[in-house]
């Protein structure tokens, strides 16, 4: 059974109402372009999101805010999109705010069968309030529980056709620990190769991890996202 | 160039002379990131925590949108730079294995610590990658202008903002003076050219040993 | 080929059965390997926890003393195969990615716990996967000859040997039987071939529905 | 400051006594087989050394062994050198035991700066007593603190002379893993090359994990460990 989607509809035919996703990506870099647009034309609402950022305004996820299908975000900068904060200050969305290493450390945990870890970063600051502090070593740590998604939307640059997956420089970002913490993980690729193409030793997501693989047809260029066939 | 943009060049040269020898150095957003361009030595290495060791100076022409640094700014890869993912990036911080950070502030005050992620009143909305730096880095530099645009000192008695973290940080650098801190107090070990203690005092509302 | 290897081909035959459709499978040590002679399905995916997903057969002039599975022999690797490290491989494991674990055992009890570990009275010396695999394979499918050498049950009532996991397993196959657990209750499914209900129940000390 | 280490005692002149070790490798496969012997050679003692499995007898890891230089090892499969449970009787040795998946995630963790972490492995056996338990979404997880070593031994394929590392197939194993959580690091190699020759997304183990590296004199073969200049 392949796991190539050839339309965005059948790509994103696993999310449904109410769902947390993980979206990949820094900004736009590394964010699966096509899906998130295909996600801004689909019918579904109340999701939890969890991605570093929100877009921008009316760009990317950005839009998906606009359209108020986003009840609450998990990220570590949503400084990226002002849409965010008016939004939160309307009471139309959740936000919970994790630093960077402790957002992605919590998606490794979440994929790896970890329940959760101690880490130092936070401790003492507004964002360790309400969190378990424990002394390990006679230093503080702070308790930071895993996370996973029902359905993952990452990027890739290359899959072959079992799922095994390589990055390209700083796109790689959360993608290859979104892959391993949701039910269903479903990869926007520049290129589809054959199996034997990508080095046993540089394939970064191994196949097991991947759901479903998508050709995407937006990408990020000098000029901004641009669609192409 | 403006008077701010010279100010902001005397602190990132300032800032450049503490690289000496092998070391790996995390740059934050602002003047953090001025501090490359004065570096010469090649085993002075720059870790961005979007995922590259070895961030290198880009020319406008061979600008690649997928490599940036954590600043989403354009930049080239070094001969001998990797790649990793955002945990493997966080690992490196968090586990001591970047040498230095340099980072920009709202504040800092007479203790050492820093807040430079969140402003009261405001929607406390991005926080990214300071407070894994702040207790992961061996050695945190901290770079600022001296005053904010209303002329109120950064260096204050105590932080009126939320703390980044309870650690310390090392040095700061401003385009008046530059101070080390060592068991949580501020002592002035250098006056920027042309500058005198007097203005330094007037300027500056945390306490420090002279 | 000897009784005892027949009786271990039986056991292995059957269990590839199992192994039908897109899969990702870990095969211990014994038995259990022997599983993959059996397999023709391109899509059934071998992961062997010291770091490779895509095991394969080797011929002895193709031995590559750096490529072996978990029990240490010599492997190959398929077309499309990736390496990992250990963590990441566990990562895999404990995370739920791996689809059927097969494994053998010491004991197996009439609540599918199982102890292929230790025994009592000699040192606990070795652990490996085993735990990690209980705990993590979405099917545990158990291979091992019914009785022991002395020719007592392997399938108690209670294990007396320290056990690998609180989790009960899925599937045992024997050369006498198969029995699916459910409701941490063995169920006989399937006689194996020439082999009469009297035998099974003459040779097993664990309850089961029949 | 070239890390290149032309002889094995400058390589392992950071070992002393007392010291904890990580040794790398699963069994001889991926272990730094000169390295090892140079610490047969050493007068050093009182180590902890923290590797899958101590060798076999008088072999590898199996000769400190003999030589009473180990006083406790933590691992997960002795089973391979019987000597190890004689000196074990004799009381001549400590061990720890753990499974090797929280062994190998016991050292990310030390890497990465976490304090512990939760892990359903073990939950409810023998290797629990002792351990904390917690529930976690309705499930019983156990607390395993991360583990560090003074020293680690690893062994890789490649370094360029930065230090950046790849590994060979299945030699990669607990290497990389120790790569990051020890304050001395030193690597043996197959081949040392120059910066530029391995691939950025290729790379394991970025250079700011390497202490020191030193070229092998002892591999792997289909016939055994052999000596080579």
């Amino acid at each position: 059974m392949t796991k190539i989607h050839h339309d965005v509809d059948t790509a994103l035919s696993s999310v449904k109402n109410g769902h947390t996703l993980m979206v990949g990506g820094f900004g736009l870099i590394g964010a699966p372009l096509t899906l998130i647009d295909g996600l801004t034309k689909k019918d579904v609402s109340g999701l939890t999101v969890i991605s570093n950022n929100l877009g921008e305004p009316g760009k990317g996820l950005g839009t998906l805010l606009s359209q108020k299908k986003i009840k609450k975000a998990i990220g570590s900068y949503f400084t990226s999109n002002r849409e965010v904060g008016d939004a939160y200050q309307r009471g139309e969305i959740e936000l919970e705010l994790l630093p960077q290493g402790t957002l992605s450390e919590s998606m490794r945990a979440g994929g790896a069968g970890i329940g959760g870890y101690y880490t130092k970063t936070g401790v003492g600051t507004d964002l360790a309030k309400g969190k378990e502090e424990r002394e390990i070593n006679g230093q503080t740590y702070l308790f930071e529980p895993a996370i996973r998604a029902d359905v993952a939307l990452i990027k890739a640059w290359k899959a072959d056709t079992l799922g095994n997956l390589i990055y390209y420089k700083t796109a790689r970002n959360f993608n290859p620990l979104m892959a391993t913490a949701a039910d269903i993980v479903i990869v926007e690729v520049e290129e589809i190769v054959e199996p034997g193409e990508l080095s046993p030793e540089e394939i970064v997501t191994p196949h097991l991890f991947v759901d479903g693989i998508f050709l995407a047809r937006k990408r990020l260029t000098k000029e901004g996202v641009i669609d192409h066939e | 160039m403006s008077d701010k943009n010279q100010l902001q060049e005397l602190i990132a040269k300032r800032a450049a002379q503490e690289l000496t020898g092998s070391c790996v150095v995390n740059l934050g957003i602002g003047i953090p990131t001025l501090v490359a361009k004065f570096i010469e030595d090649p085993t002075v290495y720059f870790h961005t925590e979007n995922g590259l060791l070895g961030v290198a100076d880009v020319e406008e022409d061979q600008i690649d949108p997928n490599l940036v640094n954590a600043g989403k700014m354009p930049v080239g890869e070094t001969v001998g730079a990797s790649f990793f993912n955002s945990a493997e990036s966080f690992a490196m911080i968090r586990g001591g294995h970047v040498d230095v950070a340099i980072l920009g502030v709202l504040q800092v005050d007479q203790t050492g610590q820093i807040a430079n992620w969140a402003v009261p009143g405001k929607n406390i909305m991005g926080v990214g990658g300071a407070m894994d730096l702040l207790v992961g880095a061996k050695k945190v530099i901290v770079t600022t202008t001296h005053t904010s645009k209303d002329g109120k000192s950064k260096l204050l008695k105590k932080c009126t903002f939320p703390i980044t973290s309870t650690r310390s940080v090392d040095m700061i650098i401003t385009e008046l003076a530059v101070f080390e801190i060592t068991d949580n107090q501020l002592r002035l070990i250098e006056l920027m050219p042309d500058v005198t203690i007097e203005e330094v005092r007037e300027k500056t509302e945390a306490d420090f040993i002279e």
